[in-house]
């Protein structure tokens, strides 16, 4: 017999303070601090809040599709989903409640149905999630003609305003929905089987079913959970800009996949970890925001924000070669 | 297996159609049914249309499953083909003329093309995320050529392309042509083996490096040739024309029965799929459908369409 | 009806009605587009009543201008009797209208605008003069001197490029007015409200703000409230967000519009040109222009408008007969 | 050993990371010589011939080549001196054809393209010499992995090699196979090829090698003349100690109540199956490669679609619709091809150890990192898997890897254990201790049904046989009948005398 102090190498700090992750974290803080030295008015609390706050819906989204890369998949349909979800809650008027929890809860049991739609084509059909997903979004878009314009009658909702606008305590209260969801999914992602399942499923999908895993309801759930978040993610939308319309999902999808792979999540799957989408989310945000404020025509923009990302990849996106 | 050694060849084409002639069914029937709902498709003015029509997204459907056979995948696609046709656009009617300008745009695209592969194949990052971050830069270089939609092609090159004469489905056949020529070469052929195992094919000897570099220069080679098109076809260059193609190409080539991991699939089936997505915008007009009605019956028919061969190929559970 | 030569480009007077009309729109989905095909639809049916118009088929190119072109050829070989187009591409269907043309179908362009002459007759607010009458408001509204920063519509789009560029000339005449900054967003609220946010951080003085279009101005008044920043005086469009806020909020403003009634006006104006009226190249649709003294009249109508829409001036057949006949 | 020497290597070393797994090697390979090199799993043979083919390079040490020395030998170098490598993972590309496999990275050509109809003619050379009957323009993909193995046999003759290098060639092969593969060998050396053989099946070394080297850790402890060397004194050279039998005695089972019984069973290449498999048997399945062996165990493990006209299993009526079925009827599986179906190389040995329980567990179970730990270990022990558990599997030999794939089902106590070749690569040593625990699970009164092409395990292991010919099952042969030479007759029986069991 032999210990487990032999057989298991002891976690140093040195490797969690090496990890990707952390790697992230911090080009989050040199980003953060070179802004502030170039553009005034970048590092201050406010505005760091605020892009918190971004980050935070960007942050919702991106759990699921952390959870679907490591399971090897990939969801296009995010940004549909935040749509359906921004301007599904205000159509669900006969399930008016004055504070509003009814219609959100009621939109994201049809946010998860979606995404678990789109398992089922995934784990059942066989088709490849790119274009499972790109279907459903396609799909979608055909809905969204039906239900959007003439009536999305009022946005008020009580829960999701304060949602999307209290900050109790200094704190937004959209961040701290970021923080509890990203706890569960750490959670659900390394001290759970299921999330050992999606590491399996997404390292070799057929190990994984010989090995007893039930491949297709892994896959079903892992895609109704990133339905979940995209539509927990469009009902913070929905509260953020009271109000939803066609399209306003549509830049969450690229944003929900670059904050994956910025985090060193591999996009071949089987690897990674949200910890280091969360800083993933933020460094985008923060991307974003400075190009903004450059006073750079669209062409430019373009460039910098392409040549930024290429360069972050360069620092954190090193595939390890996998024979 | 006796001697008929010259015709191994064509034994080899022949059975690489396996698994697709359902897809060449579904395309037949679906020009069937452009055919009895618009009888004049079959004159020369109607072929040469809807050949123009398919044309780019045939080229594009090549470009990526070029890269998919390689291992790859790419997201700038769309905006190669931008690019390809503002430079067209701004090149063609001035002083280098046709041949001139239509070289540098081919030569663009292939530059793109390989130096998004040599980052990908030799800093070995993710393909999917090299090519996202390179669609902006290329994007951003077409929106600097021309901020806004213009410039001009000499009408002559116009009619000659995409007038009434079947030209572009010519050039198809001509595309075609060169990529078996290239799949004939030891280079080409390489291709499948550094897609689906590189490191044997590495250790056997094959180019694996140079094959998928030079499949992401033929692919950029091939997009900015859709753009050289399209600028022909409509006279003149826009820079955010070919967005829509990134994500039809690869409907179009995995319809076709081309796989996400590498060496798997074939151009012919490619090319079937990217016909079938085209042929379905005609045909679905012919048939009157609504809007709501296309875009629902489009995310349907291609999920069909990919879960068909699936579904009657689960004898293994190979994945 | 049956002149001996039509008076209008493209039509050869051989078409008889009842017409098939054909509606290219470039994507259906955001709601002004929605609210643009119930004008098209309201006026088809009355068409219909008079006999006149048979049938509308509809095609949605989803943001592709390839797509689109590869619709109008297919509209072309169905032989409808006129095309009502909104174009994805100013430069891309030149020549498949150059074609459909050639065959006498009447092609009524609006909204987004092609550059070529082969149809029928374009139908258009003038974007240029949008841009210039905005920002000659703003200035007025400034004083004449101030930091503005500039809301533009997606990049690449001639429309949000027509009007930016009309907005210059004024612009440089008043060297006291700075530009702070500018952007491109899609014309919609949130990604407006992102962009107007990160741009109140970096600048701190802000005295107007030139939206040029969409709800872009109702994403930057979002923002500046959301910061707890002054509002400043603001260009806009038809929004009812954004005309909703300018109440509320007590707002100095100033908005036009692209009226949806432009759909209407294009089946009604490609029918009268295939009966053999005259219908110049291009209408001219004056901008309504809305300020303080008629934003209650708008919002008034508020309710019949989905709450993210576009509240359009009335029309009628008289306004229409009014338009065809300017020069 | 008048002949010349084609390759030398001297004092070869090599670590991956601070782990030496090369350490002061010499070995020469000599023209007309078969030239056995041994040693347990991990003792770095497969490093060596990375390093004599120039796949990879040594961290110390030279290598002459023809006479002319090299620091490290480059891939273009050692192809064009003629070494020609049977890699032991293929390194094919299913989609091309036969042919187009054979000569990739040395395609004939004319005016610039492949020129097709000289493939044909060599390809057809090679693929006859290694005996793969098979259509050259079919893809590689289609074929059984055994056949895949004589693909990459003859990939390497293709390059008309003056050093041919095989790195367990014979691993997936059935005895006929195996023994048509020595007969080549054999004409090659004579033909005055240098010939470096690695094998775990010591009788095939016997037959065929004058020469031998045996690796341990690293280390060359012998180097030597096989002349006079029996079995157990090859073992003794690779174990460095006493050898036991290799096969453990066999004890006929107390009790043959049946616990599988199928009738009519097709499932993928398998049609109509009748067989019964008993509690406390050890029941092989034999044949030639790819006679749908591996189908009919994956159809009893529900994992392709599969119908029976009678089935029961454990007491339950009905074929498992499911893999987590079969697991809940007590099946387990341990695959063949270990790296694609069998592992995640990228997840540490513990994790792959961990893998069925996760199946098992309820989702959202919290996971205790101490008691995966123990367990961990306590598989590693039972099965001899040595050192860090929070390695890469990838890191490990082919040998090791194969002994995760099969540890990971241990805990789970199956009453049915499906093996598909579990001794592919393994050493000696393991395969006994393998062994022993088969006959102990069948002892226990469970089933275990072994799939294999290693024909004497089969006769030494095995209560009965099961010889299965494209599809169907041919005979059963019962434990006195079992010999080599009867599985190999009935497996190569054209005509099926009155069939099954
Ligand atoms: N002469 C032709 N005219 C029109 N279309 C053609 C012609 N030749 C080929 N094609 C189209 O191109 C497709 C691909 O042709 P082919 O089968 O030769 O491809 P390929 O280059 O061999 O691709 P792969 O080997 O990868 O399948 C055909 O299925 C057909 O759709
Ligand atoms: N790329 C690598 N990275 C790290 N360690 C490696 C690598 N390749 C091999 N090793 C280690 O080197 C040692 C020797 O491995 P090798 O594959 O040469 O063994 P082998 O003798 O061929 O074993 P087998 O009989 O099981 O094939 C093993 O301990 C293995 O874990
Ligand atoms: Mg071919
Ligand atoms: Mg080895």
């Amino acid at each position: 017999m032999t210990s487990p102090t032999e057989r298991f190498a002891a976690a140093r700090w040195q490797a969690v303070l090496r990890s990707r992750p952390m790697l992230t974290v911090a080009m989050v803080a040199l980003a953060w601090i070179g802004a502030s030295f170039f553009q005034p008015g970048f590092g201050g609390w406010r505005h760091l809040r605020y892009l918190l706050e971004l980050a935070a819906i960007v942050g919702l989204v991106s759990i699921g599709q952390t959870l679907v890369v490591v399971a090897g998949g990939i969801d296009l349909s995010v940004g549909a989903i935040v749509t359906v979800s921004a301007i599904g809650v205000p159509l669900v008027t006969w399930l008016a409640d004055p504070t509003g929890t009814a219609p959100a809860l009621f939109i994201l049991l049809c946010a998860t149905l979606i995404g678990a739609l789109n398992g089922l084509g995934i784990a059942l059909l066989r088709v490849h999630p790119m274009i499972m997903t790109l279907a459903m979004a396609t799909f979608l878009q055909g809905v969204l003609i039906l239900i959007a314009g003439g009536s999305a009658i009022s946005a008020q909702n009580a829960v999701l305003s304060w949602l999307g606008n209290a900050r109790p305590g200094g704190i937004s209260a959209s961040v701290l929905l970021w923080l509890l969801a990203s706890a569960i999914a750490l959670w659900l992602l390394h001290k759970t089987p299921f999330g050992a399942r999606l590491f399996a499923l997404g390292t070799n999908p057929l190990a994984t079913s010989l090995s007893g895993i039930g491949v297709r309801s892994t896959t079903i759930a892992v895609y109704a959970i990133s339905g979940f978040t995209a539509g927990l993610a469009g009902a913070l939308v929905l509260g953020v800009n009271g109000q939803g319309y066609v399209g306003i999902g549509d830049s969450y999808l690229l944003a929900s996949i670059a904050s994956v792979v910025l985090g060193g999540t591999s996009i071949l799957g089987g690897r990674g970890t949200y910890a280091g989408t969360i800083p993933g989310a933020i460094l985008l945000v923060t991307i974003t925001a400075l190009i903004t404020m450059l006073n750079a025509s669209a062409g430019w923009r373009n460039i910098l924000f392409g040549t930024l990302i290429m360069a972050l990849l360069l620092l954190s996106g090193r595939e390890r070669q996998r024979r | 297996m006796t001697t008929s050694t010259s015709l191994l060849y064509w034994r080899i084409q022949n059975v690489r159609n396996r698994g697709l002639w359902w897809l060449f069914a579904v395309v037949a029937a679906f020009i069937a049914l452009y055919v009895y709902l618009f009888p004049g498709l079959l004159s020369t003015g109607g072929i040469s249309k809807f050949s123009q029509n398919w044309f780019p997204l045939a080229l594009v459907s090549m470009a990526q499953a070029v890269l998919m056979l390689a291992g790859g995948i790419s997201l700038s696609i769309g905006a190669t083909v931008s690019l390809g046709g503002v430079i067209a656009a701004t090149l063609l009617a001035g002083p280098l003329g046709v041949a001139g300008g239509s070289a540098v745009v081919l030569l663009v695209g292939a530059a793109t093309g390989l130096a998004s592969g040599w980052i990908v194949v030799r800093l070995g990052l993710p393909a999917i995320v090299v090519t996202l971050a390179a669609s902006f830069i290329i994007a951003g270089w077409a929106l600097l050529i021309m901020p806004r939609p213009g410039g001009a092609v000499p009408a002559w090159f116009s009619d000659l392309l995409a007038g009434n004469t079947p030209v572009a489905l010519g050039l198809l056949v001509l595309v075609v042509l060169l990529w078996k020529l290239y799949l004939a070469t030891p280079l080409g052929l390489s291709l499948y083996a550094a897609g689906e195992n590189p490191v044997g094919a590495y250790r056997s000897g094959a180019p694996v490096d140079l094959s998928r570099i030079a499949a992401y220069g033929l692919s950029g080679l091939l997009c900015a040739a859709a753009g050289l098109f399209v600028a022909a076809q409509t006279g003149a260059g826009d820079p955010v024309i070919g967005n829509a193609f990134t994500l039809n190409s690869i409907a179009a080539a995995v319809l076709g029965g081309v796989g996400f991991l590498g060496g798997r699939g074939t151009m012919r089936g490619a090319l079937a799929g990217s016909l079938l997505l085209s042929i379905m915008i005609s045909v679905m007009f012919f048939l009157g459908l609504p809007p709501v009605a296309q875009y629902v019956a489009q995310g349907l028919i291609i999920v069909v369409a990919v879960a068909l061969p699936e579904i009657a190929a689960m004898r293994r559970p190979r994945t | 009806v049956g002149q001996a030569h039509a008076a209008a480009n493209c039509i050869k007077g051989d078409r008889k009605p009842p017409y098939t009309i054909g509606w290219a729109n470039i994507y259906s989905v955001p709601t002004w587009m929605k609210e643009t095909q119930g004008t098209i639809e309201k006026e088809v049916d009355a068409l219909k009543a008079k006999g006149l118009v048979s049938k509308l088929v509809v095609t949605d190119a989803q943001g592709d201008a390839n797509t689109q072109i590869q619709q109008i050829q297919s509209m072309i070989d169905a032989n409808v009797d006129a095309i009502i187009l909104i174009a994805g591409s100013s430069s891309a269907p030149a020549r498949v209208l150059a074609a459909a043309c050639a065959k006498g179908i009447a092609i009524m362009n609006f909204d987004s605008l092609v550059d070529t002459d082969q149809v029928t007759a374009k139908i258009n607010t003038d974007s240029a003069q949008w841009g210039a009458q905005a920002a000659t408001w703003l200035i007025d509204a400034m004083g004449g001197k101030g930091n503005i920063i500039v809301l533009n519509g997606p990049a690449g789009v001639s429309v949000s490029d027509d009007r930016r560029k009309g907005a210059t000339p004024v612009l440089a005449a008043h060297p006291d007015i700075k530009i702070l900054t500018e952007t491109n967003t899609a014309y919609n609220v949130a990604p407006a409200q992102e962009a107007v946010t990160n741009l109140l951080f970096a600048n701190q003085q802000i005295d107007g703000i030139l939206s040029l279009g969409g709800a872009l101005s109702a994403g930057a008044i979002n923002a500046l409230d959301k910061e707890g920043r002054p509002m400043v005086p603001i260009t806009g469009e038809n929004a009812r967000q954004f005309l909703e806020m300018w109440k509320s909020k007590n707002l100095k403003a100033w908005a036009t519009m692209q009226p949806n009634w432009l759909g209407a006006f294009a089946t009604y104006a490609a029918v009268q040109a295939l009966q053999g009226k005259d219908v110049p190249a291009f209408v001219k649709i004056p901008l309504p222009v809305i300020s303080n003294a008629n934003v209650g009249e708008y919002l008034a109508k508020a309710g019949d408008f989905p709450a993210d829409g576009y509240i359009y001036s009335p029309y009628s057949d008289g306004l229409f007969d009014q338009l065809l006949a300017q020069k | 050993m008048t002949q010349d020497a084609i390759v030398a290597a001297r004092s070869i070393s090599r670590s991956f990371f601070s782990n030496r797994v090369l350490n002061d090697v010499s070995i020469t390979l000599r023209a007309g010589t078969i030239h056995a090199l041994l040693g347990e799993n991990g003792a770095g043979k497969s490093t060596l011939i990375g390093i004599l083919s120039g796949a990879l390079a040594p961290d110390a040490g030279d290598i002459d080549i023809d006479g002319v020395r090299h620091a490290a030998v480059r891939p273009a170098i050692a192809r064009a001196a003629g070494i020609a490598v049977v890699q032991q993972e293929l390194s094919l590309t299913s989609q091309l054809s036969i042919a187009e496999n054979v000569g990739m990275g040395a395609l004939p050509r004319r005016l610039g393209l492949i020129d097709y109809s000289a493939l044909m003619r060599r390809a057809h050379e090679v693929c006859a010499l290694v005996g793969l009957e098979q259509d050259l323009a079919r893809p590689v993909g289609d074929l059984p992995l055994g056949q895949q193995q004589l693909v990459e046999i003859a990939k390497a003759l293709f390059r008309k090699p003056r050093v041919l290098i095989l790195d367990e060639p014979t691993s997936s092969l059935s005895a006929h196979e195996a023994a048509n593969l020595m007969a080549v060998l054999r004409r090659l050396r004579d033909a005055g090829t240098a010939v470096l053989y690695i094998s775990h099946r010591l009788n095939e070394v016997l037959a065929l090698c004058e020469w031998v080297t045996v690796l341990k850790d690293g280390v060359v402890t012998a180097d030597r003349s096989l002349g006079g060397v029996d079995a157990q004194g090859l073992v003794r050279l690779m174990v460095g100690r006493e050898p036991g039998d290799l096969f453990p005695r066999w004890t006929p089972s107390a009790e043959p109540a049946p616990i599988i019984a199928v009738e009519g069973l097709s499932a993928g290449m398998v049609r109509d199956v009748a067989m019964t498999i008993r509690r406390g048997e050890v029941l092989g399945v034999g044949g030639l490669v790819g006679q749908g062996q591996e189908d009919l165990l994956l159809g009893l493990y529900g994992a392709i679609p599969a119908v029976a006209g009678r089935a029961e299993f454990n007491g339950v009526v009905g074929l498992p619709r499911s893999v987590p079925q079969a697991n809940a009827r007590g099946l387990a599986y341990v695959p063949a091809d270990r790296k694609r179906e069998g592992l995640h190389l990228i997840h540490s040995i513990a994790w792959n150890l961990m893998i069925p329980s996760f199946g098992r567990a309820p989702s959202l179970a919290m996971r205790r990192t101490a008691s995966e730990r123990e367990r961990a270990i306590a598989l590693a022990d039972r099965l001899g898997i040595k050192g860090d558990l929070t390695r890469e599997v990838q890191a490990l030999s082919g040998g090791n890897q194969q002994k995760v794939a099969l540890a990971k089902w241990l805990p789970s106590d199956p009453p049915v254990l499906l093996l598909n070749d579990p001794t592919r690569g393994v050493d000696v040593d393991t395969k006994r201790e393998i062994y022993a625990l088969l006959r102990r699970f069948a002892a226990e009164g469970r089933a275990v049904v072994l799939l294999s092409s290693d024909t004497p395990e089969l006769v030494n292991l095995c209560d009965r046989v099961a010889v299965m010919r494209a599809g169907r099952l041919v005979r059963v042969l019962e434990r006195t009948e079992l010999s080599e030479e009867a599985i190999v007759s009935a497996a190569m029986e054209s005509a099926v005398p009155g069939a099954a069991a």
